[in-house]
């Protein structure tokens, strides 16, 4: 056990460098980049925390997904932004933000170093939770997201929902109701296309095995729904497939499902099982799969949709 | 045998983060974007593909080493299609 | 030091540089990624309190991690909502700045707001 | 031998971390990119040796999502390039 520490040392120390820079930078697109590569590093030191599931969605959501907002709004911005950027802050302010700054960092800091030993947890009744009545899970974050904190997988999905609402009523009034812009060019270079037409398929296959595998192993919904969004929004970089229009029926619906299931589930369990989000025990493990594969319909539609931004263009009625 | 396979491991790994070394001397050395272009690919196909040949002896399961192979198949195609992209774009003069 | 109080320190770190990018950027991407910054180095204390709370079989206490699990995702549809604000942002009033001074010295460029309502 | 993989893990990480002064530096956009795509090939085999080394679960998946996405910042960014070069064809 040598090496580690070195290992754990160089990535906390380019980590940080790499988010000072992000803050630093003088170029938007110099920021953006640093900020992208950031997110890959976080994927590698989530590893190092033993955090393997969390490390998933960090490199499928942080990596992939928000790479390709961030990148997208960064070259449309950097189109406009010219000589607005050279209004740099009073020196006053500078010192005092970079003292506030100091002294949150610093009180954090001291918090994380004198934090109570033992630690507290909630390992047992998460255990306990996959255990549980007759769940059987192998993996307890998938438990715990499920079962023992299922209100708040189930409002985070409500919150996924209200923030593609949101991004599509920033739209043009006389737009609503149609598409969102292409995410590619009008004609994709031919190599874009092949690699597209090379990682969809895989990728819906790896997403697909990424879910399945979560019951017992790192991985589940949330990872193997954004890999999935991953997916369709290779297909629409190149052209292979567009965004669809906003007021489709099916596009709805499936932003619904998860919640919606998730809920009509949580309200029978209170007739069935004595208590909301309860899952009587002789189902429990098919239930909670149920659930998960409507969770990641609706994840695999809300995050390509949120990059595709507002609709775009006349509607058609 | 396993000493044997131990010393395959070690010589292929050693090659790959030769070639990751020699990627990243050329991407902070080479004079213009083309030539950056070059050293990136070497380290991405030749780097990650000799680490994925010397772990393969290592692999417990058949469905371990698909995955090595299969990871490295992925990044076979993304380098080669965005270096082929990168490298047009760059022809046309644009940045 | 142990990896865990070393991510943690970093976290704390990651907190500080995102507070400060985020008072004193004009730009509003910027502030978006400061605003990120904050909220990953957020997670990694998260992750240190899962870490420390290794119990019952189990090398990490799977409650914080699932939380961040969430708390990832949420992140990510508030940065898009963000960006599609910024974006508008700019399409009509053709500024990218959060500065009251650029905006007092010339009102907006375009009244008719650029298209749409 | 798990010793060594886990030094050449931390060898790779740190070599291609060198890189990102491409990202300082520039000078053009197409550079910054480059640096990021060494940095998620090296994060690639630095999991994957992990992987071996410490034997921890699911790392290897972890790597198979990051080599899945690995020409995805790209893609998007030569998207933009193209939408660019159209606006000034006209």
């Amino acid at each position: 056990m040598s090496v580690l520490p070195i290992l754990d040392v160089g990535l906390a120390f380019l980590v940080v460098g790499l988010a000072a820079w992000t803050v630093a930078a003088r170029n938007l697109f110099a920021s953006v980049v640093g900020y992208v590569a950031y997110g890959l590093l976080l994927a590698l030191v989530w590893i190092r925390l033993y955090a393997p599931d969390v490390a998933l969605t960090e490199a499928a959501v942080g990596g992939g997904v928000t790479g390709v907002l961030l990148i997208t709004a960064g070259k449309r911005l950097g189109a406009l932004e010219k000589d607005e950027a050279g209004a740099t802050p009073a020196l006053a302010l500078k010192i005092v933000a970079g003292a506030l700054a100091l002294f949150v960092a610093g009180a954090l800091a001291w918090v994380v170093v004198t934090l109570p030993d033992p630690a507290p947890t909630l390992a047992p009744a998460a255990a306990a939770a996959a255990d549980g009545p007759g769940a059987g899970l192998g993996n307890p974050i998938t438990a715990v997201l499920i079962s023992y904190r299922s209100f708040d997988t189930m409002l985070e999905k409500v919150v996924l929902i209200l923030a593609v609402i949101g991004v599509w009523s920033v739209g043009a009034d006389s737009a609503w109701g149609a598409a969102p812009a292409p995410l590619g060019r009008p004609q994709p270079a031919g190599a874009m296309v092949l690699l597209a037409q090379i990682l969809a398929p895989i990728g819906a296959l790896i997403g697909v095995h990424i879910f399945w595998v979560g019951a017992d192993a790192p991985g589940g919904a949330f990872q193997g729904g954004a890999l999935l969004a991953a997916m369709w929004m290779a297909a629409m970089m190149a052209r292979l497939t567009e965004p669809p229009r906003i007021d489709a029926r099916w596009l709805r619906l499936a932003l619904v499902a998860g919640p919606a299931v998730f809920l009509v589930i949580g309200f029978a369990g209170l007739g069935l099982a004595g208590d909301f989000f309860a899952f009587p025990p002789a189902f429990a493990k098919p239930l909670i799969l149920f659930i998960e594969t409507f969770m990641v319909l609706s994840i695999a539609v809300a995050l390509p949709l949120l990059v595709a931004g507002p609709p775009n263009g006349r509607s058609a009625r | 045998m396993s000493a044997l396979f131990d010393l395959f491991s070690f010589a292929a790994i050693g090659a790959g983060v030769f070639f990751f070394f020699a990627g990243t001397v050329g991407l902070i050395r080479f004079p213009d974007s083309l030539t950056r272009l070059h050293a990136l690919s070497k380290a991405d196909n030749l780097g990650l593909g000799l680490i994925v040949l010397g772990l393969l002896p290592r692999a417990d399961s058949a469905l371990a080493a698909f995955k090595l192979v299969l990871i490295w198949a992925l990044v076979l195609a993304s380098g080669a299609s965005t270096a082929q992209l990168i490298g047009r774009a760059l022809r046309r003069g644009q940045k | 030091m142990t990896p865990p109080v070393l991510a943690g320190l970093a976290g704390a770190a990651l907190v500080g540089f995102g507070l400060y990018g985020l008072i004193l950027h004009p730009h509003p991407l910027r502030k978006l990624l400061a605003f990120n910054l904050i909220g990953s180095g957020v997670f990694l204390v998260f992750g240190i309190v899962a870490r420390r709370g290794a119990a019952a079989g189990l090398p990490f206490d799977p409650v914080p991690q699932a939380m961040v699990i969430t708390g990832i995702v949420v992140a990510f549809a508030a940065s898009a909502l963000a960006v599609a604000l910024i974006l508008r942002l700019a399409a009509v009033s053709g500024k990218v700045t959060l500065d009251p001074e650029a905006w007092a010295k010339t009102p907006s460029t375009r009244p008719d707001g650029g298209g749409g309502q | 031998m798990n010793e060594l993989l886990l030094a050449a893990a931390g060898l790779i990480v740190l070599t291609v971390a060198v890189g990102l002064a491409r990202i300082l530096r520039g000078p053009q956009d197409v550079d910054r990119l480059m640096a990021v795509q060494l940095l998620g090939t090296g994060g690639i085999a630095a999991l994957l040796l992990t992987a071996y080394a410490t034997r921890v679960p699911g790392v290897d998946d972890v790597a198979l999502g990051l080599a899945l996405l690995a020409a995805f910042t790209t893609m998007a960014f030569l998207n933009h390039l193209a939408a660019n070069e159209e606006e000034a064809d006209r």
